[in-house]
């Protein structure tokens, strides 16, 4: 029977990640895998040999309060230390089982056993530490910028070969040679992320995650002989979330274009953020075509704002290809056609044509405007002074004055040029820099082409 | 230590491998997240400890129970605030 | 064989029936041609041109005339020509019947053979004969240029600082070979293009274009005739139609009307109070002129102005192209021209083409219509 | 403010400085407006109309000189408007100075305050009041369309049963807003396009509408000037730009040659030998005939023949699209006027606008240029 | 030792299989997976127990000769009833090996083996009987019709039941019960097989061949008691190959656009063979857009060839998207116009600079014809009359004479159309039913859209 | 009769059903054919039958034996064959 909960369970979690990683199954896969986690302790408590329920009941209480407490209260924008840190914890807690079975046994155990427990405790050690300084680094108590010094790769060799060696006499020196360990794997823990970049920390807190996975699964070979059907449980779930989360890992350095090997060891990961070029620096942020899909298809109204770039990008079709797409899946696409867009009167007009938008979907100035309200998402593609705000309010602009439309009305909108360069007037733009305002870089039909791949793939 | 347990690890370590496959950018940190809450499942282990001689033992067992659910508890309801942002109107 | 090339008499013709490159094309096919100095001026060909071709220029059509066997023209011949014409040679060239039956009789009498192409059938395997396609689609490609010119307006949709500017709307009356062209080219220049035609199964041909088609609710065979032609429609579709018009016309910048029934005058579409019902400025461009019009009031080759609309009745397009008109007709013609004389059984009269080509066979009818014709006017 | 509205007497004048629309708007900003019998016929607009748009028609051009505070036109005035114009009234118009340069004296005799459409700044707050570019476009658009009228080829690429017709090639000097539209057009129609200018940032914008830009090679900002218009360029680079020109020309079918240099007389491009090396039957479209034109044989207003090549001055070509000319340019008016006049301060000179386009203040020169001109004039 | 042998050979199936579902590494994938049979099969005979290692290798010989003389001596056209008869063995082994097991524990066993070994026989002998079956369908010995008659499901349903029965009485009655079993799963087979139509066979050999992993799943869980490893070897294997099995099952019916239940209980599947409507009846091959685009793949040389229905279908841009999708492959793509192709004159020149594509691109008839020859792939788009080799050959044909593009002396011709009526001409095409020549019906600019999609995803 | 067998047989089925994804249609009839082979491995059943007391067993073995390798040997190799087609000039 407990057996039978625990291979449920272990379904359950299966099921779960393989619907957490789709847009639209994901919220209900975290369910499942927590009805999986739910069916796990209960089997465990319950069915499991005589336990010291009430203890564990108040472990569990205080755990689950804390947990909760800080899931609740944190602010969005932190949610990746607080994974980190609750990731912290997971390993930690293999790690603390780990060393209490190593008490159990003393270091009169198996060879099998003593390198399952010397792997649990220096990996669970190891995410323990590791995840506190990544959180640290994300909450700003630790600088995020790397932080190096020379021979630190070397420092880890030596750590690693002194843990070996330790573990390797535990028959003889038992306790001494296991603190050792358990020092040393939190040390190394804090040597090796140190010296990575704010900007990795994502990568770094995804690969750590799959460590207290792998340090799970080891646990799992330790208890495997005493508790058979717990160990199984911990291996096959212990080993799952290491190996999805070890291609997760490498998922997103390939997002981020780094190699795994490259954020590891190269403590390079400087800061992303993009500076507008001269005058008042804007904030902006960058996002991929993938990112950008995921936005367009959440939305219902889109307008399209083409400027003189997408001409000069020549993505006339591109652009029909892309509206063509989402308008098949039940979107609204308008084009929005600023009178003074591009470089000749209707400039825009002919690109367009070209690629034969129908002259109903083509709207003009003053008929778009109140429509920016309730889109959801504006696309500027290549435009830059027709949508610049300072046309609006800055008195102090060569181009104030002039009708603008206002795509930043919009719910969401998402500027497509290749660099934060001026456009014909020299005018800086300050709605790269708005709340709402997403910069997606890059040649337009390049950008449009990728777009619509990562569209069909989502 | 049998042959069938290095099975199970294998055939759980594949599983592993093929379900996450493309996942939108969007969905990293939720996924990690939710994957980093069944890591959690050392609270098996944690839960068993508490039962083991000795009170260093029991003690250990007791604080990675703490441990472990606060990883469980709070991952998987970390994860689902952010999964509810995505969810359309 | 003896071939004559002879310059266009017609005011208004610039074209000329053979390209010194067709000629070179006779005379590896060891026939010898002559042609008339001056013949392709209007085309931009020069004598010289012709003569490094292998073609002996000669100073008067009378030698062309006297020693031809086969002489190849654009228009057939007038009453000078046909004076001039030596007896038992064979004529290529456009031939209507309607238009040239008053001189039927001196064809006959000087057993003189006509090759029509206006009567090559439009089978598939003839279209690289088939100059009536080749000149009409010309023809309809042209009036939407002129008809550009005429407007007072832009034709594309265009959003600039000083307002938006409305894209031509655009009318079609006809949807055959030159109806398409216009359509194809109206679509391209950026006008909103509308069309209509008797013949329903058009209506796929023109939304194959991209164009809007117009549609009578009707008997669906209505207007379809014999060879894919168009015939005349009944009394009550006409009024149908002559409405559908009436409210289309109104909005519209350019009409272009190629509206032909084979052998018959063209379809009144488009009456005075029609045009007086459209905006100032616009335009008509009626190809049907030189079959009296499908415009009530257009004058054959005259551009008109009928209360501020322009009524474009010029007859003679494809001579306002003749570089290129010219080189699609002479080689309509030499295609023709091979067909039928270049195998063991010439002017074999069990094939179609040349069956269906052949008016006159030495004097001889050789065609229905033309035989009812001469009945007519004999009675 | 009285605001007057004249007819304009030029020849081929058709445009009309205020559409109903434009009047509408001035009345509802509290002007009244007095306007010429049939100003509006040529642009197919009746004195009804302007009437319903709440105008006064007064039938002498005398009563509107007379009481107008502003009076709007689209050409400066000739010597016989220029006497009857009150004195001290304001005139909105086109104004090149050069041409007008003669009777700058009266003007300022009579106190006249010149705003003159020419000179609008070519900023992008101004656009939508900049006529130059509203006029240039309908110029370049409708160059396009006679060039294609005028060849005796089709545009486009065409393979039927008859052959193969190649695509006609386009040249385009020079790619100012003219240039860009003709470009764009000539683009739509499927013709070959390529472009020439001195100033090498409108390469981008020639191939971002598809054509070929064709370079010549130098310093990269020889001929860029002030405030983005071209200036004139060195002897070196003038012959290697002939040599280039020289040598696509010879395989153009459409010439479109925009090329101006403000306030000076437009750079000849095409010498008398180089039309002769063009093909028979080939257009040239001189878009600059006014100032002179960029080709050597080029007359104003004339559409001659050389050698079998066409060379179409037509100044006027704006006039042919009256409808949308008018329509452009009366809203450019207003917009220039509601920029001046609509505010607490009119005719502030610290805006960059007004102090542009003021050539003469109540009299006085407020321009650089024309005290240039006026100076030069002296000596 | 023996366990490890076993674990690497089934690593070397997953592998395997995974890679045999990609074009580009299918063939290594068929090596690595035989390799682990070579281990496998080395690991039992020479490290488990004492086995009559003379007899093992006489029957392993016998096997291999037969089982080699029909793969290589059999026609690339009979591989499918090929596939199906060595399926069929697979099956019969796995029932043999329950049977005899059968034999050694007699009805005294536990409740699981009864149910393993009953499962065991019962998937087993259908599958070799219901092989037997598909092949003979396949091979014409059966009549591909479905042969249905009245009350056949209830039948089935009877069987089973009778079936269940006598599984439940195996303690009772022994080898009696047995041997009913037997013989009724071999009917079983049968019934279910021969209701099915020819042309639904592939999802049928698919199916059993899913089947037979279950049987070799069973065998194994028969075996696990008393051989532990070889016993989880069979497990893991046999249910890899059931799974798979089953998902490529789905795949298959899904590409043929039937349900799984449709197939096996509908009985339903007739010939889907065109007929050319009136006139002489012409033998095409229908393709869908998937197995168009493999071809696509392996092209270098392509030739496009528009015809009238591409302008009705308004697929210009379609087409322009999947010719610019192939060049960025490193393909060459020209098109190929025919001077009547169309409803008028320059009718393809017109639609096709709609859709922005380059003179260039564009060849005459005098042009293309010779390039045709050196081409991988025609692909004909709604042209019909343009093509047809009756005007080269047939004196008789209304066209005879006309030139025409010489599409058939390419490769491979691909052919869209919506249905296999004539064109303008109104004569029959012969070239459809060419050897060389695959129909992909459908409207052209769905298609090509499709086909895009097909061509991304390869 | 063991939980660890089930285990084992569920973790192999996911497995199964991931690693088949998207196959073009092509490659259906070898896929098929080459996991026929590999469901060939009842050959270790069959191998390990022959040892059965008795003549029945055996015997069965024996056949069985030559069945198992028939799909085995016949199916990887028809397998290469049909992929070799595939391969690319
Ligand atoms: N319409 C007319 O008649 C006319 C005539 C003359 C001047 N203008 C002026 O031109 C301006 C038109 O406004 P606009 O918003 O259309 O253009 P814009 O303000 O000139 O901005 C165009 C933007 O496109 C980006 N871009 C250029 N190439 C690109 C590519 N390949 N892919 C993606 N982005 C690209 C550029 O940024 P990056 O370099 O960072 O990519 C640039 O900021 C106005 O100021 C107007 O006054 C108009
Ligand atoms: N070019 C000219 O000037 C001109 C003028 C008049 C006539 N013609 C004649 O027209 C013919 C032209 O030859 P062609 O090969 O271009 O055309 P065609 O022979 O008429 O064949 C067109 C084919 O396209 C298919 N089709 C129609 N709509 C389709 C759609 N939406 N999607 C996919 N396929 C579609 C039709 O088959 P399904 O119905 O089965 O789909 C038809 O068989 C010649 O016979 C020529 O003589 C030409
Ligand atoms: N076989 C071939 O390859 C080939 C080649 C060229 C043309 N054709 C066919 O020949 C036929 C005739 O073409 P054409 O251009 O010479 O025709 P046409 O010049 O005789 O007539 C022009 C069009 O006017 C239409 N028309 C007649 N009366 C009308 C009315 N009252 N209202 C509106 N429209 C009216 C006709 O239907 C026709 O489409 C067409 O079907 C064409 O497709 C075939
Ligand atoms: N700010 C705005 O929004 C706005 C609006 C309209 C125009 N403009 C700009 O104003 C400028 C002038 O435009 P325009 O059309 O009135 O110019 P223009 O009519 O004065 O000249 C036409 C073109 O001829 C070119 N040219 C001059 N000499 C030449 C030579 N020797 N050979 C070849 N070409 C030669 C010029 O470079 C110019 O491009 C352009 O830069 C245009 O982009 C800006």
């Amino acid at each position: 029977m407990i057996d039978l909960s625990y291979l449920i369970s272990a379904i359950c979690f299966i099921y779960g990640l393989k619907m957490l990683s789709h847009p639209k199954t994901a919220r209900n896969g975290n369910i499942i895998a927590s009805l999986g986690m739910l069916i796990a302790i209960i089997a465990t408590v319950y069915l499991g040999t005589e336990l010291d329920i009430k203890m564990i009941a108040i472990a569990m209480i205080i755990g689950s309060i804390i947990g909760a407490f800080f899931a609740i209260k944190v602010e969005m924008t932190q949610m990746p230390q607080l994974v980190a840190i609750f990731n912290g914890f997971g390993g930690g807690a293999s790690a603390l089982v780990a060393t209490s079975e190593f008490l159990k046994y003393g270091h009169n155990s198996t060879m099998f056993l003593i390198i399952s427990i010397t792997l649990s405790v220096l990996i669970g050690t190891l995410t323990f530490t590791g995840s506190f300084i990544a959180f640290g680094k994300l909450q700003g108590l630790i600088s995020t910028k790397p932080i190096t010094f020379p021979g630190q790769q070397l420092l880890n060799g030596i750590l690693a070969i002194i843990m070996l060696i330790a573990a390797y006499m535990i028959p003889n020196y038992g306790m001494d040679s296991f603190y050792t360990i358990l020092i040393l794997s939190g040390l190394l823990g804090i040597l090796l992320v140190i010296p990575i970049g704010g900007a990795d920390m994502p990568v770094v807190i995804s690969l750590l995650n799959s460590y207290s996975g792998i340090a799970a699964a080891m646990t799992g070979f330790v208890l495997v002989n005493s508790e058979p059907s717990a160990g199984n449980a911990l291996i096959i779930c212990g080993s799952l979330v290491g190996a999805s989360g070890m291609i997760l890992t490498q998922i997103m350095c390939k997002g981020m274009n780094r190699s795994l090997v490259n954020v590891i060891f190269g403590a390079v990961g400087g800061e992303v953020e993009g500076s507008s070029g001269e005058g008042k620096e804007v904030n902006i942020k960058s996002y991929s075509t993938e990112e950008a899909a995921m936005i367009f298809d959440a939305a219902e109204k889109i307008i399209i704002v083409p400027g003189y770039g997408l001409a000069v990008a020549q993505a006339q079709h591109a652009v029909r290809e892309v509206a063509e797409f989402l308008e098949d899946k039940g979107k609204q696409v308008l084009y929005a056609i600023h009178p003074v867009a591009g470089r000749m009167p209707g400039h825009m007009n002919v690109l367009l044509a070209e690629a034969n938008i129908s002259y109903e979907q083509l709207k003009d100035l003053d008929e778009i405007n109140p429509e920016f309200e309730d889109c959801d998402v504006a696309v500027v593609l290549g435009a830059n002074d027709v949508v610049n705000p300072a046309a609006r309010s800055d008195q102090s602009s060569p181009i104030y004055g002039m009708p603008i439309l206002n795509v930043d009305k919009a719910r969401t909108v998402i500027i497509n040029k290749r660099t934060m360069n001026t456009g014909f007037a020299g005018v800086q733009n300050e709605l790269f820099g708005y709340d709402n305002s997403i910069m997606v870089f890059g040649d337009a039909k390049d950008m449009l082409i990728q777009l619509l791949s990562d569209l069909k793939e989502l | 230590m049998d042959i069938t347990t290095i099975t199970i690890f294998i055939l759980a370590v594949f599983v592993g491998f093929e379900i996450i496959t493309k996942v939108p950018p969007t969905l990293h940190t939720p996924l990690m997240s939710g994957s980093n809450a069944i890591s959690g499942i050392a609270i098996i282990g944690a839960i068993l400890a508490t039962n083991i001689d000795g009170d260093i033992g029991m003690w250990l067992g007791f604080i990675a129970v703490i441990f472990a659910m606060i990883n469980v508890v709070g991952g998987f309801m970390v994860t689902d605030r952010m999964l509810k942002m995505f969810k359309r109107k | 064989m003896i071939i004559g090339i002879l310059k266009e008499k017609q005011k208004y013709e610039s074209r000329v029936s053979a390209m010194p490159e067709t000629i070179k094309k006779l005379i590896k096919a060891e026939h010898s041609v002559i042609i008339e100095k001056g013949a392709g001026n209007k085309s931009f060909i020069s004598d010289s041109d012709y003569k490094n071709a292998g073609a002996n220029i000669v100073e008067s059509d009378n030698d062309i005339y006297n020693k031809s066997d086969i002489i190849l023209k654009v228009n057939p011949l007038d009453n000078d020509e046909l004076e001039k014409i030596k007896d038992g040679s064979t004529l290529i060239s456009f031939f209507q019947i309607k238009d040239e039956i008053k001189n039927i009789p001196q064809y006959i009498n000087k057993k003189i053979s006509i090759l029509s192409m206006s009567h090559v059938p439009r089978t598939t395997l003839a279209q690289n004969m088939d100059a009536l396609s080749s000149q009409s689609n010309i023809a309809g490609y042209k009036a939407t240029i002129i008809g550009a010119d005429h407007i007072s307006k832009y034709m594309p949709l265009l959003m600039t600082a000083a307002g938006t500017i409305k894209p031509a709307k655009v009318l079609i009356l006809g949807a055959g070979v030159a109806g398409l062209a216009a359509i194809a080219n109206a679509k391209r220049m950026g006008a909103q293009v509308y069309a209509f035609d008797v013949r329903p199964v058009v209506k796929e041909q023109v939304e194959s274009l991209g164009a809007k088609f117009i549609e009578v609710e009707s008997d669906s065979n209505e207007g379809v005739g014999e060879g894919g032609y168009a015939k005349e429609v009944s009394e009550d579709y006409k009024k149908k139609q002559a409405e559908l018009i009436k409210e289309t016309i109104k909005d519209m910048d350019i009409i272009i009307s190629t509206a032909l029934i084979p052998e018959r005058p063209a379809p009144i579409l488009i009456d005075k109070s029609m045009v007086e019902s459209m905006q100032p400025g616009s335009a008509i461009i009626d190809l049907a002129a030189i079959n009296g019009g499908n415009c009530e009031l257009t004058k054959c080759d005259e551009i008109i102005n009928h209360s501020n609309i322009i009524i474009d009745g010029r007859s003679y397009l494809p001579s306002t192209m003749a570089q290129d008109a010219s080189q699609l007709y002479s080689k309509n013609v030499f295609n023709l021209f091979n067909h039928i004389y270049n195998n063991d059984n010439p002017l074999n009269l069990e094939d179609e083409i040349t069956n269906g080509s052949l008016l006159l066979n030495k004097g001889q009818v050789n065609n229905k219509i033309l035989q009812n014709f001469i009945d007519q006017e004999n009675n």
